[in-house]
């Protein structure tokens, strides 16, 4: 546990989870969620789950991203929220 | 050790390597799919009548998976009793029914993916085995995610463009609830450090101030608002009505009977098993909180289910106003635990008349194209055998003796007359009345309705001609045999209540280690 | 010692051009500017402050028949130098390239217009 | 405008009670806390008995690993099946099986002409993914000794092979792994761990006990047959983890219809 | 004020932080009205629960839950002190989030796989809009 | 002054010099320039997690991730991009940079 990592962190946190939410460009907005699951990743690794960490890493990094974009493709960019 | 130790665990196994040879062998040859699916659904049941026989004999069974036994918690352990036994057999049973049923499952147009709807149909079965005789709070979260996520396929499977949306709305609001049951289990693993649920328990009982504190108290929250999601009690139930009447009749069938069924048994598990009954009791302000709620939502359900014109969704408002009947049961508190044995009885005795009742409308839509009820007149004479067994599935909702329901509300309101419960009496009675009104006006409809009408897919209503139509054997026989066994449980309810209340009378003998 | 100090040197360098690219990605005035600020920055200090930790790891080897473990660390590290400088580029080369077919114009400075608009037309056609 | 209302309501509602609970928890990073170190005046939590007599029960150092694949190895099987049952939906709600399907046309298929993406992408992702599937690789084998395992490397495989498609086309991907190839993959990882699993009670012990198995591996303490057993379970938690990742892929991106598509 | 400060936000700062990403979440699924928005909610929603796990398995001063070559060395020679339970984070959590992970994917997969359907059928991806066309659907069941 | 804690000073560091990368990401003003500043923060995460390998004293632990991490970084925004090509290929609106939030 690092606590000033861990609290810089959280506070990114946030912040990419109320963007992510606020952006109305579909594509934008998933990017963000990536960010998202960066940070997370940080934030365990920080609190020493490196297992929880890596399955993160390659997970966010790796996998989940590809799928919202791969939607996006195949339905709308645009959201009106 | 003989293999008859291990049948906790070949339950579950028998229909997981049932959905891995159907993907095997399924794919190439989709002939294979049923009779594997109906192989590892009779050894499940063979299964779930040794576990019966043998908790009669020996009191509860214990499994320690993988072998961790000592210390308490550090394993998985897997249990049977008194309490899920009889739900193991009626699980195997109904699956079994709802597979001879879904001989095609998704029509013939979309005939390619019947290997998928059998894989799902028994990962499905694996998950409601694990659910029901897991004795650790998180593996069930995951149990709970593998039935939820096969019933989202099994529902989004059909062709209908309205499926798909109530699948999502399914998804969505099961995953939140699912999120909340793993909330409330965080906050309890927070402050017993344990996730075995006898462990917790024993942690509850031995520390009497840990149960009060904020923690565990908001713990116990969320996982009831959790489950009561999933099982669609009643201000949490939209999504159940979509998702059940414009799914596949084949998934419908196994679905509706046993998907918050489950749910049910998980509450009452999580009540008996992980919090204690003498706990729970003891809050008398929570239980009569629940009662009312529960007397809401059979009123909320049973209003509804009198709006509808179709068969299917009056079916399932139905069940809502079902599962406020158990939910109610459960919360009663009377000091001989008759309404927690009637919840109990009546979760059998409800996952065989929905099973009935399911199969009987899934006939109507697959063989007569009938979805609505004003569509049914001339149905007795068109299909005397088939509407016969579902005279008996209505009979036991409206709760005519000697049929399984009535058995059900007659210890449900011996408990709430202990109990004092009065508006729970009323509501139930009430709710009687109006599944009578519902059904004996279909009974009039399919009796005296003067011209027979049919539905085409693309001219819409038709005449057509009253001659017999008996649907083919596979589906007759689900039908019928879901009849039998309504019949069956009501009339040996006394041996069945017996077994389950003198487990529930003495909650030692549930929560304590198996001998 | 000499090891621990040029890992700690590597490190500060890559900290300051770090903050060149953090500087670069708020204050430029268009995508392409700013991708070009977090590209080259980027990549160029994430290099140097990960070959500073690697120095100080080979620091940490003290004779080779103990030490294995630590070099292969120093060695992973390398790797990930190496695939840093492999994957970064190529993600912001093709983010650029995907600013061109997403629309995004870039900011003409006076004076050159003529000569970016017809660039400008030349590819968009 | 009202549903928001309602919807803000209900929220703070859930979070007020949550946050009700926090005043009465034990500190962050407490190493008294019940979950560390057991109930005060109670015997143990389990996870003191895990840091305790993980590493002797099963000879594997990363505790997590231990925990994950023979102490809780029920709850991972049901994980890996859990990844099998989302491949198998997303078959059943997405794949299209008949060939004139509702009129939307296909995106071309090799759509990438001779411009800056195929070359640099291509060139990179020609490095690179022999690599990831080394790494992924090494990591599913590695897993007992450093944060890793079959989740982790199948997921890394997964991702490789979505990289080949991003890089090339979902064709060309295909081409690697096809569709009847993945379904079968995902079966066999799940045949290996649950039938891995019930050979102990072959034996006469119980389900996932890889203790039991000693003469199967020629060990000669009942731990080293656990640190292999975790080791082929690993194998078949990889081989569903990967095949379903691209499956769920080939599936999302082309609708379905496994041509076209991103 | 201070002392509340002091006692109910600093030495819980990870649970506020939980509950704020798990409000933002459960917010946008419920009042979001795109679809993936709600997903995306909903993967907010399902992280926060992991961050209010692990931040359970976390001890002042301990390292990660690997035990490394010395301890393991000290461990088989029959040394208690090495595998000294304050010196590892409780791994318990670690393993059981793992398995959240895993499902919050899987679900998500279905999720989407779901939205491209619904997408296909009604041509809007938002959620008053389908369920606009819902009620005026004229479809065999 | 030890190792660990001048590690732990160029992690806050690094955390610090983030902040410009979420600026842009919350400031936009295009989707691109937010994948960009994803991009940044995720070449930050990779060296960030060897950082907290040093603090940790355990970096032939941490470094493995980092390596996993290095690999895949780049799947995200290939991804972003080849949808964007696929969109202009078809002809689609493409919603241009002018566009705000």
């Amino acid at each position: 546990m690092i606590v000033p990592f861990d609290i810089l962190i959280l506070i990114f946190l946030v912040v990419a989870a109320v963007i992510s939410l606020c952006v109305k460009d579909l594509l934008a907005a998933t990017m963000v969620f990536g960010a998202y699951g960066f940070l997370i990743c940080l934030l365990w690794a920080t609190m020493g789950a490196v297992d929880v960490a890596f399955t993160e890493a390659t997970v966010g990094a790796g996998v989940s991203t590809v799928l919202f974009v791969a939607t996006i493709l195949n339905t709308r960019r645009k959201s009106t929220d | 050790m003989t293999m008859s130790d291990h049948l906790p665990v070949l339950i579950l196994l028998a229909p997981l390597f049932g959905a891995v040879a159907v993907g095997l062998f399924g794919m190439r040859e989709p002939r294979v799919c049923l009779p594997v699916t109906l192989a590892a659904l009779g050894v499940s049941l063979w299964c779930a009548v040794g576990i019966l026989l043998r908790i009669h004999d020996e009191g509860p069974l214990d499994y320690f998976v993988a072998g961790w036994e000592k210390p308490v918690g550090i394993g998985i352990v897997l249990r049977a009793d008194a309490i899920n036994s009889p739900f193991l057999l009626v699980i195997a049973v109904v699956a079994i029914f709802a597979a001879l049923f879904a001989v095609r499952p998704t029509g013939e147009r979309e005939s390619g993916k019947t290997p998928h709807f059998f894989i799902l149909f028994l990962l499905l079965c694996t998950g409601l085995f694990g659910i029901t005789i897991t004795g650790d709070a998180f593996n069930l979260f995951v149990l709970v995610e593998v039935s939820a996520l096969s019933s989202y396929g099994l529902i989004a499977i059909g062709r209908t463009k309205r499926c798909k949306v109530a699948a999502f709305h399914y998804l969505i609001m099961g995953t939140v609830g699912a999120s909340f049951y793993l909330i409330g289990v965080g906050y309890l693993y927070l402050k017993t450090g344990s996730l075995n649920m006898r462990d917790i328990h024993d942690i509850l009982v031995s520390n009497r101030s840990l149960f009060g504190s904020r923690t565990v108290q908001t713990a116990f929250l969320f996982i009831l608002i959790g489950i009561w999601t999933k099982m669609a009690f009643f201000p949490l139930h939209g999504w159940l009505a979509n998702a059940y009447s414009y799914c596949p009749s084949s998934s419908a069938c196994l679905l509706a009977p046993l998907s918050t069924k489950a749910s049910v048994y998980v509450m009452i598990r999580i009540m008996v098993s992980v919090f204690g009954l003498d706990q729970v009791e003891a809050n008398a302000a929570w239980g009569d909180l629940v009662v009312w709620l529960a007397v809401i939502a059979i009123a909320a359900g049973s209003t509804l289910a009198l709006a509808q014109r179709e068969f299917k969704k009056m079916l399932c408002f139905l069940i809502v106003a079902e599962v406020g009947y158990m939910v109610g049961g459960a919360w009663l508190g009377d000091s001989g635990r008759w309404g927690l044995t009637g919840s109990v009885y009546h979760l059998l005795a409800d996952a065989t008349m929905t099973s009935c009742l399911f199969l009987a409308a899934g006939t109507f839509a697959k063989h007569l194209g009938v979805v609505r009820i004003d569509d049914l007149s001339g149905l007795f004479s068109r299909m005397p055998l088939a509407s016969s067994g579902f005279v008996i599935g209505a009979l036991a909702m409206i709760g005519v003796p000697p049929t399984g329901g009535f058995f059900s509300k007659f210890y449900l309101i011996r408990g709430a007359i202990d109990a004092g419960e009065w508006i729970y009496i009323a509501a139930l009675l009430g709710s009687s009345l109006v599944n009578a009104v519902l059904f004996f006006r279909l009974f009039e409809i399919a009796f005296f309705g003067k011209n027979p009408v049919g539905f085409h897919r693309e001219q819409g209503p038709i005449e057509v001609p009253s001659e017999r139509l008996e649907p083919p054997f596979h589906v007759l026989a689900p039908l019928l045999g879901a009849a039998a066994l309504v019949i069956l449980l009501g009339v040996f309810n006394g041996p069945i209540v017996e077994f389950i209340r003198t487990a529930l009378l003495d909650p030692v003998t549930i929560v304590s280690e198996a001998r | 010692m000499i090891l621990t100090i040029a890992s700690i040197a590597l490190i500060v360098a890559g900290l300051v051009f770090f903050l060149g690219a953090a500087v670069g990605l708020t204050r430029f005035p268009d995508f392409y500017c700013r991708t070009h600020a977090a590209g080259k920055g980027d990549t160029l200090s994430s290099l140097l402050v990960i070959s500073g930790f690697a120095l100080y790891q080979l620091g940490e080897v003290h004779d080779l028949s103990h030490g294995w473990p630590v070099l292969l660390v120093f060695l992973k590290l390398l790797a990930v130098i190496f695939f840093i400088s492999l994957t970064s580029p190529t993600s912001t080369s093709t983010l650029a390239d995907a600013g061109w077919e997403d629309g995004i114009d870039p900011t003409i400075e006076p004076g050159r217009e003529n000569h970016l608009q017809e660039d400008c037309g030349k590819r968009r056609s | 405008m009202n549903a928001k209302l309602s919807a803000t309501f209900a929220v703070v509602f859930t979070g007020a009670v949550l946050l009700y609970a926090v005043s009465d928890f034990p500190d962050f990073g407490d190493p008294r806390s019940p979950a560390n170190h057991g109930v005060s005046g109670g015997a143990p939590s389990a996870s003191v008995y895990y840091i305790k007599n993980a590493y002797h029960d099963t000879s594997v150092p990363n505790l997590v690993t231990a925990i994950l694949a023979d102490y809780r190895g029920y709850d991972t099987l049901f994980e890996t099946v859990v990844i099998f049952t989302a491949g198998m939906a997303i078959f059943a709600i997405l794949r299209v099986l008949r060939r004139d399907d509702s009129g939307i046309p296909a995106a071309p298929d090799p759509a990438i002409d001779g411009d800056h993406h195929r070359i640099v992408v291509g060139v990179t992702c020609r490095i690179a993914v022999p690599l990831v599937q080394i790494f992924a690789l090494y990591v599913v084998a590695h897993g007992h000794h450093s944060p890793g395992g079959g989740f982790q490397g199948g997921v890394m495989l997964g991702a490789s092979f979505i990289l080949i498609a991003l890089s090339t086309s979902l064709r060309h991907a295909l081409g690697r792994l096809s569709e009847t190839s993945f379904i079968r993959l995902a079966c066999l990882g799940i045949l290996i761990y649950a039938g891995f699993a019930f050979l102990p009670l072959v034996v006469g012990r119980n389900f996932l006990d890889y203790g039991a198995l000693r003469a199967l591996f020629g060990t000669d303490g009942e731990e080293m047959a656990r640190s292999h057993g975790i080791f082929v379970v690993e194998i078949g938690i990889a081989l569903t983890v990967t095949s379903v990742m691209f499956a769920i892929f080939a599936n999302l991106s082309s609708r379905g219809r496994l041509h076209g598509g991103l | 004020m201070t002392s509340s400060f002091h006692d109910w936000i600093v030495p819980h700062f990870n649970a506020w932080v939980y509950v704020i990403i798990m409000m933002t979440g459960l917010w946008a699924v419920i009042a979001k009205n795109n679809l993936i928005k709600k997903l995306i909610g909903l993967s907010l929603f399902q992280t926060s629960i992991l961050l209010l796990y692990v931040s359970l398995g976390v001890k002042e001063g301990a390292g990660i839950p690997i035990i490394d070559h010395e301890a393991a060395a000290l461990a088989m020679s029959g040394s208690d002190d090495a595998l000294n339970p304050d010196r590892f984070a409780n791994p318990l959590p670690h393993v059981l989030m793992l398995t959240a992970i895993v499902v919050g994917v899987a679900t998500l997969g279905v999720a989407l796989a779901l939205c491209q359907t619904i997408y296909r059928d009604f041509g809007t991806l938002e959620e008053d809009e389908v369920l606009e066309q819902m009620k005026t659907l004229h479809d065999d069941v | 002054m030890t190792f660990e804690s001048f590690a732990t000073g160029v992690g806050l560091a690094l955390l610090l010099l983030m902040i410009p990368a979420v600026v842009r990401l919350v400031k936009g003003p295009t989707a691109l320039d937010r994948i960009v500043a994803v991009n940044v923060i995720g070449t930050k995460t990779a060296v960030l997690l060897i950082v907290i390998g040093v603090v940790f004293r355990q970096v032939e632990m941490f470094v493995d991730f980092s390596l996993a991490y290095a690999l895949l970084n780049f799947t995200g925004s290939i991804a972003a991009a080849r949808y964007l090509h696929r969109a202009a290929q078809r002809g689609e609106e493409t919603p241009t940079g002018k566009e705000t939030n």
